[in-house]
């Protein structure tokens, strides 16, 4: 498995997911968001952080970066991508993922632990959660809000694309387990050929005991055990 | 040439920014408030002397960039 | 332009000053080099009222690498690493304008820890309100809040702890404090002195605006009724560029090519360059032409005293320029070639190729003014009898009071606004008694703490600079790690009067007392004066910055309760003390008499003992007992392990108000299993350490003994009840 | 009664936001980009039916809340 992670100005995770992916031996290279050349590789991150600050809307901005054509190109002959937190929302605003992400229900930033359930594990990010039934990690955002109309939900619900809902610490999804007033409890979605996902929560964060937990890891043993 | 857009959210989409200041105006004391809604507000300032060209210009850049068609909504006036 | 009288006074110097600038250059100033001493030689530059006092300071000890004077302190933390940081004022500008406010002062500090060569690998936070029901006060709450977290936020640097603090003494003079720390190789620290003649001068960073101008000289000034005026002085911060501005610098740091570098900070262009200059004995010529401007028609004046945010000042080796450039374009950030050092010890200053200020460099450094100002010793309190007062409350009763009130809150509504978790080294998050941060790459951390405790100082400044250096230390004792040094920001009412100029005297010889005493020097630091309004002046805060070494992280120790049915043990004696305590103010609201003592042998051998405790792997948890007393202290560790506890007061010497409120100092409640008590308590007496044991743990419950049972979560719903209530969340 | 205020930052204040926007528009290829600046914009619907009236009640929530006049400036308009 080789990855990518795209840097933009402003990205502020880049270097925790270099760091998890290397953990896990996924060999990864750093490309900055003004090439228009991928390295050859099977998956490519788009890392969390303040893409140009962001200004205007979040991931708005990165989304017209050089590199982006390449990553579309990438989707469209089944490559793997991961958005994580800005990575979701410039993968929203690219367009590969459909929806909105919104300000937090307080207007306020968010910085915390949180539990989730995988809804889906049949697909190359997700399939080491088979082993957990509530999942712990953490956010830190501000724009997380998931928004989409009922026709998506549905959709979403129906295809089973929603990878991860915010619960509680039995694995209840209820709203008072939802951190940022997330149609449905949405923390994760993927699209309809699964080979990309998007998701507020930061796996890259957890992957050590001494940390609060890992269960970040199984997020990328699972994308280091994919076929590629 | 200055132009200004106005980008608002949809009819149909929360705005929780409104909503905080309407309450936070009823707060107050100003007990008349019906509804705020927020938006964002843009002055474009274009090298371009022909109105026309100048706005379509600026309408290209709304839907390109300024606003998100999903949820929002914008506005052009000419300064 | 002619220099009125008006026109000097306008500019924060007095007569008296004016001659002696007028002396030390020869020569009548023009008005841009009249702004320049302006800038110079105001309190926050110069310096003036406080060095005296700042110089007795312990700063040195085998580890410390730099002590004040630069952009931050640096210590060594082994292995080649070195630990950079500094706290630093935001006060007025986060009063008229919270969010910004806030934000630049979270930029500033970030910048003087990058400027050193060292990555930030932490922020954290001292904010001071005014009473929750001033009318200002959410709204500054509110600002400043998501002000520190906007900023720290996008930067990416985790914000690890603070404090927040409510007192009427604040309602027109906020406190925001903000510390930030970085990692660097000790072999690779950059300074600001300047080096080599003929070197070239570099702009880099966001374009100069008319952001801040004066706003050193703002920072200087008491408010009054006329502040609007002073008003658009405040910046608006660019964390964005900052992020492009930290990544660009640490690239060119990787090689030799920087002699010298220095933020612009306060007083913009005006002090990083007459800065930069003095210390290394040489002049600087600069062509104001060359300036990044943002807006038309800048005047030189404007752009030397500019506090336009994220910029700063090189010095390269000449033949780096074309290198360095590309760093700086490649980041999206202006770079420009605006002058050179000289030899001849003055700073020039040359605009549509004429000189148009021309000054010897030691008139706005060595030999601006510096005052013995005259100070008063405090009127220290004395104690009258409270016994009847107080013994009729019920203790449940009081303590739910404490619970709620907004300072012994829990400040999660705060600390969650702030990312603290980026950077994936976070170990320990804000809530416990030391933030701690993982050496990147290795198992060994960082504690971090800020701390402050005005009523004491109010009371007794002596006494109240000794007891917070103490309880920073006590902090990071906690957390298993060993204290290696402070930063202090001294927030204070005007100097120029004897009874303010006294709490500052006698806070820094408290201060110096602790940190002497704990070898525990002071390596950098700030001092904010005038923080006052109409008069009345804040409650002397200074607020004490601390880092403590973990060397092997499997040792690192939390407050939460571990398990059931484990002893739960007060570390040093418990006298009952209750002036200055929460009780006193919040059930009895009686705020007069002396904060507890501070004995420093204790403080050490008690402190000492814990680390003895922790290193042998027999204690489950720790935290140290600070306001609202033991009672407080155990409900904490108790709500965080989701573990209650059952006590009983060990004797009957005191009250048992006293007993579960008092805020004797140098203590710490301890949790301890069965099967470690023995080994434990031996040690204890061995180093005569005074201890009780003072119960058990158990399920769910808090049980003290003939005075209440009560559930957990309960507690904890009232503890977290009142930011809540206050921002209607609930 | 719909009044709207627009919110901007005084002419002398940094505008993070409208300078990345005018470089975004620039790097998408609107060369004749001069400058952006973006501001808030605010739509209040008031239980008022006179217009004096209702301009002066926005005029002072411009001044009490909407606005912080350290760094910026605003506008009001009748819908
Ligand atoms: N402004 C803040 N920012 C970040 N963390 C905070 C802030 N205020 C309080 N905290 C966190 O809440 C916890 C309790 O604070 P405090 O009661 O001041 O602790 P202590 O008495 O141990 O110094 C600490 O972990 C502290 O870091
Ligand atoms: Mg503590």
């Amino acid at each position: 498995m080789k990855s990518a992670v795209i840097v933009f100005p402003g990205s502020n995770c880049d270097r925790d997911v270099a760091v998890a992916l290397e953990k896990f031996h996924i060999k990864n290279q750093m490309v900055w968001h003004n090439e228009t050349e991928l390295p050859k590789c099977d998956l490519i991150i788009l890392p969390g952080g303040f893409s140009y600050g962001d200004y205007l809307r979040t991931g708005c901005i990165a989304s017209k970066s050089r590199i982006i054509n390449a990553v579309i190109k990438h989707e469209k002959n089944g490559g793997l991508i991961l958005g994580i937190c800005n990575g979701f929302q410039i993968l929203i605003e690219t367009g590969l993922l459909p929806g909105v992400l919104l300000r937090n229900k307080k207007l306020r930033f968010l910085s915390k632990n949180v539990f989730l359930k995988a809804l889906n594990i049949n697909n190359h990010f997700c399939l080491y959660y088979k082993q957990k039934k509530v999942i712990e990690l953490p956010i830190a955002h501000n724009e997380g809000s998931y928004f989409a109309n009922s026709n998506l939900l549905q959709n979403l619900e129906d295809n089973n694309l929603i990878a991860f809902k915010y619960c509680d610490q039995k694995g209840n999804i209820i709203s008072d387990a939802n951190p940022n007033g997330s149609s449905n409890n949405i923390a994760g979605i993927l699209n309809n050929k699964k080979n990309v996902l998007g998701m507020m929560p930061h796996p890259e964060r957890l992957i050590d005991p001494i940390l609060s937990g890992e269960d970040g890891s199984l997020m990328f043993k699972s994308l280091f055990n994919s076929p590629t | 040439m200055k132009i200004s857009a106005i980008v608002t959210l949809k009819k149909d989409v929360l705005d929780p920014q409104g909503k905080v200041v309407s309450q936070t105006l009823r707060n107050m004391g100003y007990d008349n408030i019906i509804n705020v809604r927020q938006g964002k507000y843009f002055e474009i300032e274009l090298n371009e002397i022909n109105k026309e060209k100048a706005k379509k210009k600026v309408e290209e850049i709304c839907k390109n960039l300024l606003t998100n068609i999903v949820i929002e909504d914008y506005t052009i006036n000419l300064k | 332009m002619k220099i009125t009288n008006e026109i000097i006074n306008k500019h924060g110097i007095k007569p008296h000053e004016f001659k002696k600038i007028i002396s030390l250059i020869q020569k009548e100033p023009n008005i841009l080099e009249l702004g320049i001493f302006s800038a110079m030689w105001n309190e926050h530059c110069s310096y003036k009222s406080s060095k005296k006092y700042l110089r007795t300071l312990p700063t040195n000890n085998k580890k410390v690498i730099q002590g004040p004077g630069e952009n931050a302190g640096v210590i060594d933390i082994e292995d080649d690493d070195a630990l950079v940081f500094k706290i630093e004022s935001h006060n007025h500008p986060s009063y008229i304008e919270p969010y910004q406010g806030a934000a630049t002062g979270v930029g500033g500090i970030l910048r003087d820890i990058f400027t050193m060569g060292a990555r930030p690998i932490a922020i954290l936070n001292s904010i001071h309100f005014g009473s929750h029901k001033h009318i200002k006060t959410k709204n500054l709450l509110n600002g400043v809040v998501s002000g520190i977290g906007g900023y720290g936020n996008c930067v990416g640097i985790p914000t690890v702890g603070g404090e927040v603090k409510f007192d009427d003494s604040y309602n027109e003079n906020i406190l925001v404090n903000a510390m930030a720390v970085g990692l660097a190789k000790k072999n690779k620290i950059f300074y600001s002195k300047a080096q080599g003649i003929n070197q070239p001068v570099i702009y880099v960073g966001s374009k100069t605006g008319r952001d801040g101008i004066h706003g050193a000289s703002m920072a200087s000034a008491e408010f009054d009724d006329n502040t609007e005026e002073k008003k658009p002085t405040v910046q608006v911060g660019d964390p964005f560029t900052e992020k492009l501005l930290l990544e660009a610098c640490l690239e060119l740091m990787k090689d030799d090519s920087i002699i010298a570098i220095q933020d612009m900070g306060a007083a913009g262009l005006t002090s990083s360059s007459v800065e930069m200059a003095s210390k290394g004995d040489l002049g600087i010529e600069i062509n104001l032409n060359n300036i990044p401007c943002r807006e038309k028609n800048m005047t030189p004046y404007e752009m030397m005293l500019s506090e336009t945010q994220e910029r700063m000042l090189l010095i390269l080796n000449s033949g780096k320029e074309e290198k360095a450039k590309k760093i700086f374009n490649k980041w999206g950030l202006d770079f420009s070639i605006i002058g050179k050092t000289t030899n001849s010890r003055n700073l020039v200053l040359n605009f549509n190729d004429k000189e148009v200020a021309n000054l010897p460099l030691s008139s706005l450094s060595i030999n601006a003014p510096v005052y013995d100002r005259k100070w008063k010793k405090n009127e220290n309190q004395k104690k009258v009898n409270m016994q009847k007062n107080f013994k009729s409350f019920k203790i449940l009763d009081s303590f739910k009071k404490i619970l709620i009130s907004p300072n012994n809150s829990e400040k999660s509504w705060v600390w969650e606004q702030y990312d603290s978790t980026v950077m994936a080294d976070t170990v320990q998050k804000p809530g416990g008694d030391s933030g701690v941060v993982r050496i990147h790459g290795k198992n060994k951390g960082i504690a971090l703490t800020v701390d402050s405790s005005a009523h004491y100082c109010l009371a007794n400044p002596l006494m109240g600079g000794k007891q917070v250096v103490c309880e920073a230390w006590r902090n990071l004792i906690a957390v298993g790690s060993n204290p290696i040094a402070i930063t202090n920001c001294l927030n204070f009412g005007n100097p120029e009067k004897d009874k303010i100029m006294g709490q500052f005297v006698e806070t820094i010889d408290g201060i110096s007392q602790a940190c002497t005493y704990l070898d525990f020097p002071v390596v950098s630091g700030n001092v904010s004066f005038y923080n006052e309004t109409k008069n009345k002046a804040i409650a002397p805060t200074p607020t004490i910055g601390a880092a403590g070494l973990i060397k092997n992280l499997n040792y690192m120790m939390t407050k939460n309760i571990k398990e059931i049915g484990s002893h739960i043990l007060v570390i040093g004696k418990t006298l009952g003390h209750l002036y200055q305590s929460e009780f006193f103010r919040e059930v009895l609201f009686f705020k007069d008499g002396p904060p507890p003592e501070v004995n420093l042998f204790n403080e050490k051998n008690n402190g000492y003992a814990i680390q003895t405790l922790i290193a042998k792997k027999l204690v489950n948890s720790a935290h140290d007992i600070s306001s609202g007393g033991i009672l407080l202290a155990l409900t904490e560790m108790c709500i965080s392990g989701k573990i209650g506890a059952k006590i009983k007061i060990p004797n009957d010497n005191i009250s048992i108000h006293e007993y579960l409120f008092g805020e004797d100092q140098s203590r710490y409640l301890v949790e301890i299993n069965e099967k470690n008590i023995k080994e434990a308590t031996n040690i204890l007496k061995k180093n005569s350490v005074y201890y009780e044991i003072i119960g058990k743990t158990q399920k769910d419950k808090l049980n003290v003994d003939k005075e209440f049972d009560i559930k957990l979560s309960d507690l904890s719903k009232l503890n977290s009840f009142w930011f809540k209530n206050y921002f209607k969340e609930n």
